[in-house]
């Protein structure tokens, strides 16, 4: 007995597939060539989103950041290709999410202050290092329950295919939270109703002090989607360029075709979160890692190699976007702290939508 | 004036809100094709089609989650979990995003959202499928909690319900979808947080809210008989609460019984009697007293599961204790509420 | 770039196996085939169970039994085909699960008594239709909380596999059931610790009202396997014998090298329980699948075309069986209702364990 | 008598534990290879090996119910949430699977597991993060909820808990994970059910449990400095309640504070109010008083967090309103802790 199922299996009047093949996403790159500008562009904003982190472990080693605080370090390429494909549509993504908040266009001076607890943060204060919000850019947070934002991205791509936007939404989320139930909900619901999502598993080979191969069997993520028949691929994240090419693939795969799991291989530079030593690291990987594949490092020397870009020109970048990190440290540093005052505004919000009921009844039958 | 079974009432409240708002869209377990478990969805999906009524697989999580974040980005989605029993698969999602992304986000994203369907026992269902989750949710700050007793409230605070910018658990029941009530003709909303006085009395209060409302009238017809004038207050709204309404109803008649559905350790009836003591300590002539479920897990045996539920029987046994009548004790099963 | 991963992608010192084929449960049957007698019994517990459950349906209709009762009429063969193969196993199942605690073993009476809610049920008549549970058996429940009981199985497994017991756990759910979170997670952890599982998804192609096709993109629940690199089989269950080999073999791959992921095709009679018409299946569905493939109707020609059993002894196990289910309504019938003042022992379990502080400590220091 | 760390004293009791009874396990997020994500299982790995110090991939629900199971089977699981706060996305499994087993079963299959992990509040984690979930959990019957204040009773606390037959959901404080205290060398250990005096007095009952006993003995210290006693009451274990403890004390006192860390709305000092307004009515020269988290969801802003926490002010100010102190209020904040 064959264990691929012919309709004859199934009840009269079922409809029933084949089970599909491994579905890859198309090879084909769908946009031209990042030109030097742009290639430039992206630098500038890895290595920007890199020294903001670096203030920001600073700041933390000064306690003026508190609480958790997970660095992007080792992962900007990831954020900043994605944004390069995906800049105008929405994104969720979890509490590592400096780096995403910065790609998608959320002010430094706003993540900064966020961090440092300030009523000038993105969330005002609310939400700190794991909740950075910002409605004007689609940035739709930083969440801390592993997983469990998975299932939002559905929700947004549905109300996006509702109204006509030719938008999706792009999720992010870890290696580790691939093993979480609300994963998994989330590709199966995704796959029925073919929504416009790019689920983004960045898999940068640990769940805090766990390695993959010890949180999972399968060590290639982007199998999951075959438990569900979704379109899936692998790559390397190294590159900013093709982070960028991929996720325009899977981009317009998702508009035009229904949604894809994209696993993006990557890696950490710092612990887990700022008071993790990483300790559990094997000898020499993380040195290993940054000499053969530090995102910053492999595109200063395309830029160089490649767009015949002079170090004076790399240098001036660094000099921009030190200060534009050392403005962001002092506009958070000098920011006010939030009105006690306000303690009270943030549990329900005040109604916008009319509940008067004379408010006509429109549609169908208005 | 229409008389409307409840599930109408209800069907009414979700197919005027679809008409005046197309960002209002129901989603849950068997509500399209099937019409709904309870029915209270018939013929949506025929008028609305698939778009904005929707089946989804057994993945309350998952659903409860995408709704959360349509409601984010502008839709008013209706999720209908087929009982709240399963409602604790998609707990976190309710508690850790629903409640929490309006404060997360610094008060950027809204979150309108209804989560409903029905909630605790129906009859001989077991442990399982007979958990009253009014308290687990009204716990949290965030979260409004809503419910009725007849058709009348079920329409008008349904609709509010979907009209309200945060997200608000709304909490049916099954025993009483069929239970026919006058609903007029002319549309009309009932805002939340407003409890309503069912029968005026001046002897003792009673407290409650949801299906137990009728079952407490029917204590209350029964005092009334052997002369104790019971006021019966229906809460309606758990979360925002008209406490205002119940302390001056305590100040009038000196004597308080709460009675809720469901277990009683740290629930709502605790919260209620912690608060009228409070604020109506001077007042008082008694302890405000609890009539709640046992603290058990339902059993299935039919005998045993009436023991378990509160009655009128037991409610009028709390009346006469709150009043030193000298009458026989609700029955030995009230005392050991804590096991082993 | 391809979407397949070589280890040149991982960071040095991780190990990255190769994404696996499909892996599916070698074609073996292990067992020798079942003689006459055996066939014989298979059928007659069929039969037992069909006519049990014919009452039931009865005892409802008279307000005997109360509450939500579901029944397995039709996919009788699995339970029975399993139990031939696993019935020195652990069992954990689902609310539909009267089928399943008859081929494990627990008696008709206590299964009958415990619909009807009475003291001699297995359950004490805590439980009901939903939750049928009899240690003696290891038949551990009767579970009400779609997809809830799945991991639990692992956690059964584990103790087996601690103990060195030569047993897996089987668990029975539906085909909605894989759409839970519950069951992906218990998919996961089961092949990362290599547990004795044997999961067995029995498609009967609806969950209430919904068809397979509009619950999963994918609708060979088999291929959820894939997803986690778990061995998988589907196979069509209206043969006992075939259910009985395939379960034989997928405990023998659960035993020795971790566990099985079986869907097994089958198909309800009525409805999701007994207040459900069941008016969503197409016309003519239910009458063709009867006549195609009912478990009984099979067994029952291939005892007579090829062990040449006669209908003489047909009919008299059909008298047996009449018997026996009458027996046990009558047995239930006749039981007492659970005494009131039970109500609060069900609470908390008596404590066994010594809590004396005198207690020894054992092991390696003692 | 040796000083330990509390996470040293939860580390001893796991460890004596784990040799007297080979069936108990220890399974959770990072608790064997990276030694526990607060360092409780430091070494445990290392003596025990793998098929009994067992790292876990992040899916809560699965891991909670491998340890049903393998409880109903014969072992006894500790669980090991790395915070409660995690648990949610497990909420199922221990409500409807852990608390349920026994009584679904007729009472044939005991569950014998600990869930154990940090509770509430550390500090500056955001709403996400500081949950305190005694409330949603001690709801239960068929669960026990037990927690601790120090390391003494961290450790005979804890080792009740796994030699315990029934679910026992046992709650943690990262905050004081590192602060030591004195516990007899030799093996002891104390029952679920009994609350402990910390401090006797003679004016005013004040009754809490966790890390929120340390800050009320200091605001007794304080108050005793103004001439006012306290007694302070640590509860230890919310379910079973050690009831008799506190209705003496308050009937001695005749006045009670009831400090909860976490939300107000149907919490356990409801729970607590409730019974002893009912209990103590004669002895209450005043209402019983709540001091809890206000009724928010936690801020980030530190400056905000610390107004949302009881604190030795709070407390005090609850003190003087509940003994007739014409003293300043409790500041506004307490008053709106219902939204719109
Ligand atoms: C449900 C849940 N369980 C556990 C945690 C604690 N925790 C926070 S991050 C983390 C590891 C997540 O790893 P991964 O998904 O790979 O993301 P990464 O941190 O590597 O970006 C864990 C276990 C949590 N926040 N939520
Ligand atoms: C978590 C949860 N959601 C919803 C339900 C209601 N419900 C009970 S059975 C069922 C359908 C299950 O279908 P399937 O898993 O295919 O099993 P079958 O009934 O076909 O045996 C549903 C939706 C439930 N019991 N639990
Ligand atoms: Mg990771
Ligand atoms: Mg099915």
């Amino acid at each position: 007995m064959s264990d691929s199922p012919s309709p004859a299996d199934a009840p009269s009047g079922h409809h029933v597939e084949p089970p599909p093949a491994d579905r890859g996403l198309p090879p084909e790159n769908p946009l031209p060539d990042a030109d030097k500008d742009q290639l430039l562009e992206l630098y500038r904003q890895m290595a920007l989103m890199r020294r903001v982190e670096e203030l920001a472990a600073k700041a933390y080693t000064q306690r003026k950041i508190l609480g958790f605080c997970h660095l992007y370090i080792g992962q900007e390429s990831v954020a900043v290709g994605a944004a390069a494909a995906t800049g105008g549509d929405h994104w969720i993504t979890a509490y590592r999410e400096h780096g995403h908040a910065l790609a998608k266009g959320v002010p430094a001076r706003a993540i900064m202050a966020e961090l440092f607890g300030r009523e000038t943060g993105a969330s005002k204060g609310q939400g700190g290092s794991m909740h950075i919000f910002d409605k004007s850019v689609d940035f739709m947070g930083g969440y801390g329950i592993v997983g469990a934002h998975v299932p939002m991205a559905n929700g947004v791509a549905w109300a996006c295919k509702q109204k006509k936007l030719d938008k999706v939404c792009v999720v992010f989320f870890g290696d580790g939270a691939a093993n979480q139930g609300a994963f998994f909900e989330a590709l199966c619901l995704a796959e029925l109703y073919k929504l416009p999502v790019v689920f983004i598993c960045e898999n940068n080979w640990y769940a805090m002090g766990t390695p993959l191969h010890r949180q999972s069997a399968l060590t290639d993520m982007s199998l999951r989607a075959r438990g569900v028949g979704m379109t899936r691929e692998q790559l390397e994240g190294w590159d900013v360029e093709h982070v960028r090419q991929r996720v325009a693939a899977a981009r317009k795969h998702a508009l035009e075709h229904g949604p894809v799991l994209l696993e993006i291989i990557t890696y950490r530079y710092r612990g887990h979160s700022m008071s993790d030593p990483a300790k559990y690291r094997p000898q020499g990987e993380l040195d290993g890692q940054k000499e053969r594949s530090d995102p910053l490092l492999l595109t200063a020397a395309k830029l160089q190699d490649q767009h015949g870009v002079g170090q004076d020109v790399i240098d001036g970048i660094h000099a921009d976007i030190d200060a534009e990190a050392q403005d962001a440290w002092d506009f958070a540093d000098q920011s006010a702290w939030p009105d006690p005052a306000t303690l009270y505004d943030f549990v329900y919000g005040a109604q916008e939508t009319s509940l008067a009921a004379d408010t006509p009844l429109s549609g169908k039958e208005s | 004036m229409a008389k409307l079974q409840i599930r109408e009432a209800l069907r009414r409240a979700l197919r005027e809100e679809m008409l005046r708002d197309e960002s209002v869209f129901l989603m849950g377990e068997e509500v399209a094709h099937y019409n709904g478990a309870y029915k209270v969805s018939q013929g949506l999906l025929d008028e609305f089609g698939e778009d904005r009524v929707v089946d989804t697989p057994i993945a309350e999580g998952g659903f409860a989650g995408l709704g959360v974040g349509a409601a984010m980005a502008g839709m008013r989605p209706v999720i209908e979990f087929m009982t709240f029993n399963f409602s604790l698969v998609a707990y976190d999602q309710v508690i850790n995003s629903a409640a929490k992304v309006f404060q997360m986000s610094g008060g950027q994203y809204k979150v309108p959202i209804v989560f409903r369907g029905a909630n605790g026992a129906a009859e001989n269902l077991g442990s399982q499928h007979s958990t009253s989750v009014d308290s687990i949710y009204a716990h949290f700050p965030g979260l409004k909690v809503v419910t009725y007793c007849d058709a009348h409230d079920a329409y008008g605070l349904l609709k509010s319900a979907i009209r309200d910018d945060n997200p608000v658990v709304f909490l049916e029941s099954e025993l009483t979808y069929g239970v026919k009530g006058e609903v007029p003709d002319h549309e009309f909303l009932i805002p939340l947080g407003q409890a309503k006085i069912r029968r005026e009395g001046t002897d003792v209060t009673l407290v409650t809210w949801g299906k137990q409302v009728m079952m407490v009238e029917a204590a209350a017809a029964q005092l009334a008989e052997q002369g104790i004038s019971a006021e019966v207050i229906d809460l309606r709204s758990i979360r925002p609460l008209d406490q205002d309404t119940l302390f001056s109803s305590v100040a009038k008649t000196g004597h308080c019984v709460i009675v809720q559905e469901g277990y009683p350790f740290a629930g709502i009836a605790a919260e209620l009697a912690a608060r009228v003591q409070e604020a109506c300590f001077d007042w008082l002539d008694a302890p405000v007293l609890r009539v709640c479920n046992r603290d058990v897990n339902q059993p299935y045996a039919p005998n045993l599961e009436k023991l378990v539920m509160p009655s009128p029987p037991r409610v009028i046994a709390a009346v006469h204790r709150v009043l030193g009548r000298d009458v026989a004790q609700d029955n030995a099963l009230d005392l050991p509420q804590q096991g082993a």
